[in-house]
């Protein structure tokens, strides 16, 4: 068993620089590596290129980077729900490329899985398509899209063991599988860490090979972004 | 008297088939999920990664680890599932969802939709209703005839950045049933005494009337 | 709930016509849906196409329609271990083409996630690439590869529930999730069907939306191919 | 002396480093699994699809549904994982293996590499050899230097269809080490009582021979 475990958030986030290009799991506040975030939030890094389906809110997920000034370009699909975002885009400070969700998430995946580039029909006509490549398939246009390339990958698992091994919960997946092994270098945060062996392997999401580092995150808000209830 | 968004919803919900698998938009197109005839076999999908997508919680019951791709706190029904991103959007992109439904800013005679962003005002993102547009075979665009302003939002061609082209299959919004076909927007029903002349007027595209436009039935 | 069970094997096989494309699960004799393969090996229909890693073994798995003379054309990536198989190559009965196996995986894998094409670097420089477009991402060169196109895709699941949910199990899992949905009709037979909302939907591996059949498989013998043990 | 098929695994094992993932092709490369340090920590990928491959079952408990990519029963170790086959072959070409080692029929001073088709022979088909020799950047070749008739497996260039071409890295044969550098095969080390003119009449591509060339050490 290759050993991925570490202790803290600091000794998983070692080699991360000012300037490198991250990409952090979660849909909107659902399912995000809140340590990392945080620990990220209060260093003296800057300068990021953040990949992630979303912006967070003001005060809490990728909100807390954008709040410390920590990112500098942003490839996200769907940017609204935060102020210091918008405040930030509007004046300049930073760089935002948009990128249709199913096309962001197949760059991340072939980033993964070693395919440097893919046809999609998503965002054939539209702004999206400008300088890209096109090309026809069975009478129908597609685009050109390339795998990402970044150093960092940020995710949160539900559960994992010592050999990195992931089981993610419900809506929390998202894009935290595919995000494993995209970069360089891949650190998970799990909810609970447990022994190698303690995990049914038929029931991996991600297999170990795909993580780097490992470590038990603390004290998780898991703040919900807009509770909706039956009887409101 | 033309339709409520709640009535624009329900009126979609008579185009639901047992076995469909639908993606619901967020707006009115959420509110299609109330009126599922009971004995009706139909899924939800939330492209965030579930499809069987249930009622909201019960107070007290929510799981930030169940939301919809609107970020609201979902239950899951029996035979549902949870899934990373690249596959939901494989379940969009390869023609599984038998029907999408989105609200849209601006459609065109010849289908194309504008949904996502106004020249000038903050962007928001596109998020998944690109992939959705450029893939679905089946796609219903629900929302109301006229902006604000009274402006028809049924164009010749649309003015603000496309989200999709020549993919829209059927509009309802609060005046009409409309389906795009050759030569423009073919009127297929008439909100209850609703006048064809009205809905001409608030049509600025192509308006092809037929004969008889029987008046929808609820 | 959308149900998917079906009874019978005959069932599950309505529409099937001979001439048809039809993709199989399994990896040799492992995870093969042995209760379809049977009635298609008893059937009328002949001359199908067909997708698989391998060939069987003359009288099990695929073995049993080369052996019935019902395939005319192979997709396959490793077609050892068939004698009769090898005699109709041989004498020109059959047609083959041989496919590496990641791009046969990832060829359905694109039928069922709606990419029309990828590229990839399995074959650069060999006779796979004869007649394949090559281009270069990051100095290194790739083959474009396009989509299977198929009728029917067959495979075998541990669990399943009527709605169409699969879980797999073991290594037995190899081509089968990658082979639902990625033909205009997919039948998947099951060692234990329950009721929807039995299955856990954290543990699914694929989800019921990409399976349009679903049937309780019978007598499975799940032949081992080659038993080794410690002491042998 | 020449090295036994189970030295030759035994030197490749050499190679090995705490922390490796390694996929092992069928022949002598499945031998160097028996050769693992029992402290070093490295796992086996098999590319039908299980990461953590173990020792044969006992008798008596094998499992049909766990088998490596040469359909043997295998058992998996603590910390294993089960997954598709395009999720396994992701990991080859996403170059999360650290370690191929692959048998090889031909195998050129330019670091080509013949090791699945014979003109004229049936053809077995290349399985996942391909995928692994076009991504993996660390290559070894474990074989015999020379064919059954003695006729070098070092070439100049490869006479068979290739699998891969400039992808090899070392050689470990019966005779040598050798690593493809520019310029040709690099003697690296002699087996145990192999002089270097043995192995320069054994390979028909071109030999860089340093001035000292150690013998192995096992």
């Amino acid at each position: 068993m290759i050993h991925k475990k570490v202790e803290t958030v600091n000794e998983a986030l070692e080699g991360i620089q000012s300037g490198m290009t991250l990409m952090l799991g979660g849909f909107g506040l659902c399912g995000i590596p809140e340590n990392l975030i945080s620990a990220l939030a209060q260093s003296s890094f800057e300068n990021f290129t953040c990949i992630s389906a979303n912006v967070g809110v003001d005060d809490f997920g990728l909100g807390l980077l954008f709040g410390a000034k920590k990112i500098k370009k942003m490839y996200g699909s769907y940017v609204g729900e935060n102020q210091e975002f918008e405040r930030q885009l509007l004046s300049g400070e930073i760089e935002v490329s948009l990128v249709p969700m199913g096309t962001l998430a197949e760059k991340c995946r072939a980033a993964q899985m070693g395919i440097p580039a893919f046809y999609t029909p998503a965002g054939f006509g539209t702004e999206v398509a400008l300088e890209k490549e096109l090309r026809d398939f069975n009478g129908k246009t597609y685009l050109l899209e390339t795998a990402f390339q970044s150093d960092f990958s940020l995710v949160k698992a539900w559960k994992g063991d010592e050999a990195g091994n992931l089981i993610f919960r419900g809506t929390a997946r998202n894009f935290n599988p595919l995000m494993c092994g995209a970069s360089s270098v891949t650190v998970a945060e799990v909810e609970e860490l447990v022994p190698a062996g303690e995990l049914d392997p038929n029931q991996i999401h991600t297999p170990g090979i795909f993580v780097d580092r490992i470590f038990q995150g603390k004290l998780y808000e898991k703040r919900i972004e807009r509770r909706t209830t039956q009887n409101p | 008297m033309p339709l409520t968004k709640n009535q624009i919803a329900q009126r979609i919900a008579q185009e639901l088939q047992s076995g469909f698998y639908v993606n619901l938009g967020i707006g009115i197109p959420t509110l299609v999920a109330n009126h599922v005839p009971k004995e009706m076999a139909v899924e939800f999908q939330s492209e965030n990664g579930i499809l069987g997508v249930g009622p909201f919680p019960e107070a007290g019951k929510e799981d930030p680890d169940l939301v919809n791709a609107g970020k609201q706190t979902i239950t899951p029904l029996p035979g549902s599932s949870y899934f990373d991103s690249a596959v939901s959007f494989g379940m969009i992109r390869g023609k599984h969802i038998d029907l999408t439904v989105l609200g849209a800013m601006e459609v065109s005679e010849t289908g194309d939709i504008a949904n996502w962003k106004v020249p000038g005002k903050l962007v928001k993102g596109m998020g998944g209703a690109m992939d959705l547009v450029a893939s679905s075979e089946n796609i219903i665009v629900a929302m109301i005839h006229t902006d604000s302003k009274g402006a028809s939002k049924l164009l010749k061609k649309c003015t603000l950045p496309l989200t999709g082209v020549r993919c829209v299959k059927r509009i309802v919004t609060h005046l009409a049933v409309l389906d795009v076909v050759e030569g423009g927007f073919l009127l297929k029903e008439r909100a209850p005494g609703v006048s064809v002349d009205e809905i001409q007027l608030a049509t600025e595209g192509r308006l092809v009337v037929p004969k008889f436009v029987p008046e929808m039935i609820f």
